[in-house]
């Protein structure tokens, strides 16, 4: 594939996560969406890499791979445990903090 | 020649094909006759009140230290696949990994994380 | 030759999927009637020769069946979960090399749709998308019994994936390469991998039961606590969609096991694609004989199993075997 | 085999047998802290002999990490905040007993950004440090504790993505992921242009730049009092270390490209960081938004993009975190029992307990910026190095800021030590020991900065040497 | 060393006084005071006391302390003022209140004596805090929000003054000079015009706003009237000439072109201070803010005396403000045992008191004849030389000055009149104690040394004003 068609595929993937991030009120949804930003950079750094016949760039992908799941770990976590007596899930009902 | 991810594709798209074919060939050959009880979900013939949607939380703890136990283990894939070429000196710094990771394999046992009740 | 090449996938492809097809049919059939024996009684013997034909019969009588839906069911999601689960399992074979490469018309011919050298992960990723067609079809039913077996089969698979994917590492390391033939090869010339590998195989065996929700690990349709579990709701071809997977991915892991521990296609006189099939046909009667044999765990007993025996079981094992491999010890 | 890692590898032995102790003493967590007590002081030891061993500047693992003056210091600021969070939440039953082993992991993540002269070392560095805050943001319980910790996991996963793009876009239009290795002039210009805004933006993000702060109250507020003081010292000083590391070593040939851009931001955020402090009723609250106007303080030394400017904020950093922590101690003492404290339960702090009122005192004035305090002494490096860049807006602007949040950092004050008016609490209050030490030295600290910061600048400026190395 | 012993018998005995407890605070201070006072009398007798210790090498700051013609006698000012202050406070007040005016006492100590100006910025920052919190500790809300107006608009000018003083180091070691912070150093280097400009308003404005000068004597007013008496006596008597000794030590050296420059606005601006205080004194019904209001118009007087660029403007200013920092403090500390024992300050509520407490109304007259500028006091020699100044450059202005003399002469005595003549109006004040005379005599007796012998300041100041003056020469000099 081309490199500049996987690139902007890439660039596609960050404007629709960063999208949902903004736009989505579901914790849950919101966190995919960060995710997918993050994919998106590790898909972006495979293609270079490629592109490069290099290592680092792979690396870096398997890096940002391993970090997501323990960011998932951990925002699954928290979101339960926020949500588990609440029995929605909606970030503006998170209002105990107002801002 | 095509290539083995080619093959692979071909291969997918064929297969879900059948499998929706199969799964819903009853759809369009079965009778349909709606009405009754038939459309209630079963509950041991008490009529049912609402449907549930939360169940318990360790559900997810296992979904969590699974996310990231089996993170941990892919990325030796390729580290094992080379460990023939990688000799001593591969082999302890992926011991430092490892160590890791039993470590915290070991903490989440000791604090109760793979305590079911 | 490009049309060749496309012809015999093609063809390669239309048997997969028949041998697939057919070999749950009768892995069902021969499950039915092995079990009559342990059980001191006949089983299916009535259409065609020695029940023979019984398979066909009951394809016959799902597909006739009433298709329902519960009410609060989300049909979408409805439909699609017993597809993904049957697609899941017609995937993970396409990996797994059925017998030596044969010469055609001046090709070689791999007996598997595509060999990646990445197969073991491909088969990994595709056997993990199978969890999503119980625990959707689950969800989807709207049904208490269905959401709880199906959120149990997607916890009793992925704790047992982790302990799944250390024990075949072993074999990884050894043979230094993830390609499926590539791993038979090794064996040729290294012997097969079950006796240097044989606490790394048990636990492999293990697991695939449980990956495959199969006695005495099929709690997520334990009928004694759920009814029938995450296929309360279904019926028809949709109901046997599951039934149709659950059987295919036992072949598939007996496969996987044949081919990682037990040299693949591998044997003497026999054409090798009959040496395959007649080593999958032990590890399926195996399957059988434990459901005949053992009874079902408890959920607990079956998590603390996974997490506290296997997974620690597995890592010690893959540790010495990667100790040994790399020269250390 | 160099010891030039050493202090990370005791954090991590140090937090081995902290996980250790935490398992064999599971009712009773005391000695998990003292473990980790133990590591920070080693750590610190360990620093402290480095700095006159021999072979620095050290470049290790193909240029991945960079050992050199300036990490070191960012190793001892970063040392500091861990000990004093340590020491505030001292065995503290309500925060679980991971409390210790979280703190130094998220420690050692901020001494590996310190060191961090590569893209993958650089997001390794970020997410060690975030992931551990998050959990210990959420560590008390589901209700403010757990907003916050939600709201920052949001907010962090988001800005990481942010920050990770735009790293792949610098690495495919340079070609290297080394931060030295970057050259400007010869990346492909939009690709370059817009990798290093987002990796700016992502990393402004974690400073709490505005506009990108709006996580920051929310979470201070939640937060349990010892994580916040942590995420105040600690997160901003490996956030501004990282982000001079990678702008300074990678981008020093082309300020253009970024230092007006970041000089607007870090007026932007010193005036409306302040600004916003003035309306705040919640101590915390108030604390966050002086977090945030002094994110735009430290930006300043980024901005001015010179030695100065290098010094300037590592030096910034010390007395703002010893003002930190001894305004979170008094505050967590204060509160007791409650997790958040307004301005108006201050009222005549200095009846029930004047030490107390006194120490923070010294904080607020120190952040103030008013003499004989560190933090006159850290604004007046700050404003020479804008002067020195030539950006006399730089200076004015901290100026104004500094202006209105005075105004922020008195209120409290007044309440303290004006006579209470109507209904108060007159119940003394408790002295735990750990925290009690922490105040002390951070009040000491803050005063002696202010009064001979000589030896301090000294050090400094001797550490900010790694600009030349370019 | 005696120097030394100024900045740290205070520091001593405020933490002193801070451990103490609270019946024994006044008493330490008292002593801590006194003896400050006697190392203060050991600096007369030695010619230029100065300490030079490096502080932070780096930035070339150097802790540079003088007491030279310029500062020594604002120095006797404040030891004189302190021990006045402390002896004419409330004895209830509390340890905090006696560490917070020693705490002051370090700071004007160290602000006067200050010859580097960086030590001087630090000083002159410091001591705003002891009096925000004498400001809001011992009043109530009123008292809150006049020492948070206090501190802001003081800040405001120091704030301004801070990129001044970082900006005069910066330009001189960019002119290739160095690092450094010394006045007389940074006297000497030339600089862009429209930089110069720009420094010279950031001073300008800060010691205006401590002086206070009109416009920017915003806080005055509240401050004036919710602080202490003896508060009001420090902070009117002391450190209000602050201001004005930071434009003679300061800005006089290092801008003498933009004073050239500005000049007429300089003194178009003073001159309406002038007015505009001793107006608003006239219209006052209150005897402290008649008082402010009035010292708002000399504080202006002072400043025409600089902006009139002579020699004997300069050395009028410097007279005067050791001189009405006397007064003006007695004539605080008088009113506010006045209303102590009438317990209002209001000029309506009160006549006729000079009966019942004949002793109060004498000293109350002295301080009053004293600032109002009668002849034989220190007021009138400081004003006749400022006035002289104006003749010199413009004598427009000296017209206009000659003219709010009566006018002070008028506010001033209309106050004496309405509270100690008439007919009594409320009896049984009581008179003063002997232990409120023991601090009132000595001061009354220094006022009128001054008053009768101004050259025991003038000489001595002139050696030093000379300098500052002679760096100015080059730079458009003084007339």
């Amino acid at each position: 594939m081309p490199l500049n068609d996987v690139v902007g595929l890439g660039a596609v993937l960050f404007a629709i996560g960063a999208v949902g991030v903004l736009v989505r009120k579901n914790p849950l949804i919101m966190f995919m969406a960060a995710e997918m930003m993050w994919n998106a950079a590790a898909l972006v750094f495979v293609a270079y890499a490629r592109s490069f016949h290099a290592m680092n760039g792979q690396v870096m992908a398997f890096i940002i791979i391993g970090t997501a799941a323990a960011e998932v770990g951990i925002g699954l976590a928290i979101i339960v445990s926020v949500f588990h007596h609440r029995h929605r899930l909606d970030i503006d009902e998170v209002s105990e903090l107002k801002g | 020649m095509i290539t083995h991810y080619g093959a692979l594709l071909l291969y997918v798209v064929v297969a879900f094909v059948v499998a929706f074919m199969v799964a819903n060939s009853s759809e369009r050959m079965g009778p349909k006759a709606p009405g009754g009880l038939k459309g209630t979900t079963y509950e041991s013939g008490i009529v049912p009140e609402a449907p549930v949607k939360y169940f318990s939380v360790r559900f997810y703890r296992v979904a969590m230290f699974f996310m990231i136990f089996d993170v941990a283990v892919m990325s030796l894939y390729p580290w094992a696949t080379s460990l023939k070429t990688l000799h001593q000196a591969g082999m302890l710094k992926a011991l430092a990994f490892l160590v890791i990771v039993a470590v915290a394999f070991m903490y989440v046992w000791n604090r109760g994380g793979f305590q079911w009740d | 030759m490009i049309w060749l090449s496309v012809l015999f996938l093609v063809i390669k492809i239309v048997l997969l999927i028949a041998i697939l097809m057919g070999g749950f049919a009768y892995t069902m059939l021969l499950e039915r009637r092995l079990l009559g024996f342990f059980q001191l009684r006949l089983g299916p013997n009535r259409v065609g020769p020695g029940g023979m034909l019984q398979p066909v019969a009951d394809g016959l009588k799902m597909m006739l069946k009433e298709d329902l839906m519960p009410a609060g069911a989300d049909p979408m999601v409805y439909r699609l979960a017993p597809v993904i689960s049957l697609f899941a399992a017609l995937c993970v074979d396409a990996v797994i090399p059925f017998g030596a490469p044969i010469h055609l018309f001046g090709l070689t011919v791999n007996l598997d749709i595509a060999n990646p050298s990445i197969g073991l992960l491909i088969i990994f990723a595709f056997s993990s998308i199978g969890v999503y067609g119980l625990v959707l079809g689950g969800w989807a039913s709207q049904n208490k019994y269905s959401l709880l077996g199906g959120i149990r089969a997607s916890a009793q698979v992925i704790s047992y994936e982790l302990a799944m994917g250390l024990s075949v590492m072993g074999v990884l390391m050894m043979a230094g390469t993830a390609n499926m033939e590539g791993i038979v090869l090794y064996q040729k010339h290294h012997g097969w991998l079950w006796l240097p590998q044989i606490i790394a195989f048990l636990i492999y065996f293990i697991t695939a039961i449980a990956e495959t929700n199969r006695t005495p690990f099929d709690l997520p349709e334990a009928e004694s606590e759920l009814v029938a579990g995450y296929h309360t709701e279904y019926s028809g071809m949709r109901f046997a969609s599951y039934v149709v997977a659950e059987y295919i991915n036992m072949i598939t892991v007996s496969g996987v096991a044949v081919t990682l521990f037990f040299g693949g296609w591998l044997g003497p006189w026999l054409p090798p694609i009959i040496w395959f099939f007649i080593k999958v046909a032990i590890f399926l009667f195996v399957f059988i004989w434990i459901r005949a044999t053992l009874p079902r765990f408890r959920y607990d007993k079956l998590m603390n199993f996974g997490w506290k025996v296997l997974l620690p079981a597995a890592l010690i094992y893959f540790l010495g075997t990667a100790a040994f491999v790399s020269g250390l010890i | 085999m160099s010891y030039a890692l050493w202090p990370e590898y005791s954090v991590i032995i140090g937090i081995f047998i902290t996980m250790f102790s935490v398992m064999a003493f599971k009712a009773r967590s005391i000695q998990a802290y003292w473990v980790a007590l133990t590591t920070i002081v080693a750590s610190g030891l360990i620093t402290v002999v480095d700095w006159g061993s021999p072979g620095f500047p050290a470049s290790l693992y193909a240029h991945g990490l960079s050992v050199d003056a300036f990490s070191l210091v960012v190793n001892g600021l970063v040392l500091l905040a861990a000990g004093g969070a340590l020491l505030i939440g001292w065995n503290d039953r309500r925060y679980g007993p991971d409390f210790p082993v979280l703190v130094l992991l998220a420690m050692l993540g901020m001494m590996v950004l310190g060191m961090a002269n590569n893209f993958i070392v650089l997001f390794i560095g970020i997410e060690l440090l975030s992931l551990p805050l998050y959990i210990l943001a959420a560590s008390h319980g589901p209700g403010p504790s757990g907003e916050a910790g939600l709201k920052y996991l949001l907010l962090g996963a988001f800005s990481s993505g942010i920050l990770l793009f735009g790293l792949a876009l610098l690495y495919g239009s340079s070609g290297t992921m080394v931060f030295t290795q970057l050259d400007p002039s010869h990346m492909i210009f939009p690709l370059a242009a817009g990798g290093l805004a987002l990796t700016v933006v992502g990393l402004t993000f974690k400073l709490g730049i505005v506009p990108f702060h709006m996580w920051i109250p929310d979470v201070y507020e939640g937060s349990p009092t010892p994580v916040t003081s942590y995420m105040a010292f600690g997160t901003k000083v490996g956030a501004a270390a990282i982000l001079m590391r990678f702008l300074f070593f990678g981008f020093s040939l082309d300020t253009g490209w970024w230092g007006p851009a970041l000089g607007y931001l870090a007026v932007l955020t010193m005036v409306v960081g302040n600004l916003l402090a003035l309306a705040q009723k919640d101590l915390k609250r108030l604390l966050a938004y002086s977090g945030i106007a002094n994110a735009g303080y430290l930006l300043v030394g980024i901005a001015a993009h010179n030695m100065f400017g290098a010094r300037a904020l590592l030096f910034y950093l010390l007395p703002y975190g010893l003002a930190v922590l001894a305004a979170f101690a008094v505050i967590y003492m204060v509160a007791g029992e409650r997790e958040s404290l307004t301005v108006n339960d201050l009222s005549g702090l200095y009846r029930r307990s004047p030490w107390l009122a006194g120490f923070l005192a010294v904080a607020m004035l120190s952040m103030a910026g008013i003499p004989l305090t560190g933090g006159f002494v850290g604004k007046f490096y700050l404003i020479q190095a804008a002067l020195f860049a030539n950006q006399p807006g730089l200076a004015i602007g901290l100026v104004v800021g500094a202006m209105v949040g005075l105004a922020a950092y008195v209120r409290p004050l007044q309440r303290a030590f004006s006579a209470p008016s109507g209904e108060v609490d007159t119940q003394p209050i408790r002295w735990p020991l750990a925290g009690a030490i922490v105040l002390v030295v951070a009040v000491v600290g803050t005063i002696g900065l202010g009064v001979y910061p000589a030896p301090v600048v000294h050090i400094v400026n001797h550490s900010a040497a790694f600009y030349w190395l370019r | 060393m005696f120097l030394v012993w100024l900045l740290a018998v205070p520091l001593l005995g405020a933490i002193a006084a801070l451990v103490a407890p609270d019946r024994a605070a006044k008493g330490i201070a008292a002593i801590t005071s006194v003896l400050t006072l006697l190392g203060y009398a050991g600096l007369l007798f030695i010619s230029r006391a100065s300490i030079n210790w490096a502080w932070i090498p780096k930035w070339g700051i150097r802790f540079h302390l003088v007491a030279d013609g310029l500062s020594l006698f604002l120095l006797g000012l404040s030891a004189v003022m302190f021990v006045v202050a402390v002896l004419a406070s409330n004895k209830e007040a509390g340890r905090t209140y006696y560490f917070w005016v020693l705490v002051l006492a370090f700071s004007t100590f160290g602000l006067f004596a200050a010859v580097d100006l960086f030590v001087f910025y630090v000083f002159w920052e410091v001591l705003l805090i002891p009096v925000f919190f004498l400001l809001t500790g011992w009043s109530g809300e009123k008292g809150r929000k006049a020492a948070m107006k206090w501190l802001v608009m003081n800040l405001v000018g120091s704030f301004f003054m801070l990129v001044g003083v970082v900006a005069l180091a910066v330009i001189h070691n960019q002119n290739g000079g160095g690092f450094t912070f010394e006045i007389a150093q940074l006297s000497h280097m030339s600089m862009a015009s429209g930089v110069a400009s720009w420094l010279f308003f950031a001073f300008l404005v800060a010691f205006a706003i401590k002086a206070p000068l009109w416009p920017l004597h915003g806080w005055m007013p509240e401050t004036y009237r919710e602080s202490e008496s003896p508060v009001t006596a420090i902070i009117s008597g002391v450190l209000s000439k602050a201001g004005i000794y930071g434009i003679l030590r300061v800005m006089i050296p290092i801008f003498m072109p933009q004073f050239h420059q500005y000049q007429m606005w300089l003194l178009i601006v003073a001159t309406i201070g002038l007015l505009y205080g001793a107006f608003m004194a006239l219209r006052q019904t209150d005897m402290k803010m008649v008082t402010a209001y009035g010292s708002l118009s000399h504080m202006a007087m002072m400043a025409l005396g600089i902006f009139s660029l002579t020699q004997a403007g300069l050395l009028g200013t410097t007279f005067y403000m050791v001189a009405h920092g006397l007064m003006v403090g007695g004539l605080f500390l008088v009113l506010g045992l006045l209303e102590k024992r009438t317990g209002t300050r209001s000029m309506a509520e009160l006549a006729g008191l000079n009966r019942s407490a004949p002793r109060l109304a004498a000293y109350f007259l002295f301080f009053v004849l004293g600032t109002l500028g009668l002849p034989g006091l220190p007021g009138f020699a400081g004003e006749y030389m400022i006035i002289q100044g104006l003749i010199i450059s413009h004598v427009v202005f000296a017209v206009i000055a000659g003219f709010v003399l009566i006018v002070a002469a008028w506010y001033m005595l209309r106050v004496f009149q309405g509270v100690m003549q008439g007919p009594v109006r409320t009896s049984g004040i009581k008179d003063l104690f002997t232990g409120q005379v023991v601090w009132l005599v000595p001061l009354a007796g220094l006022v009128i040394l001054l008053g009768v012998w101004p050259a025991g300041i003038t000489s001595h100041a002139v050696p030093s004003l000379y300098h500052a003056m002679h760096v100015a020469l080059g730079k458009g000099g003084v007339r």
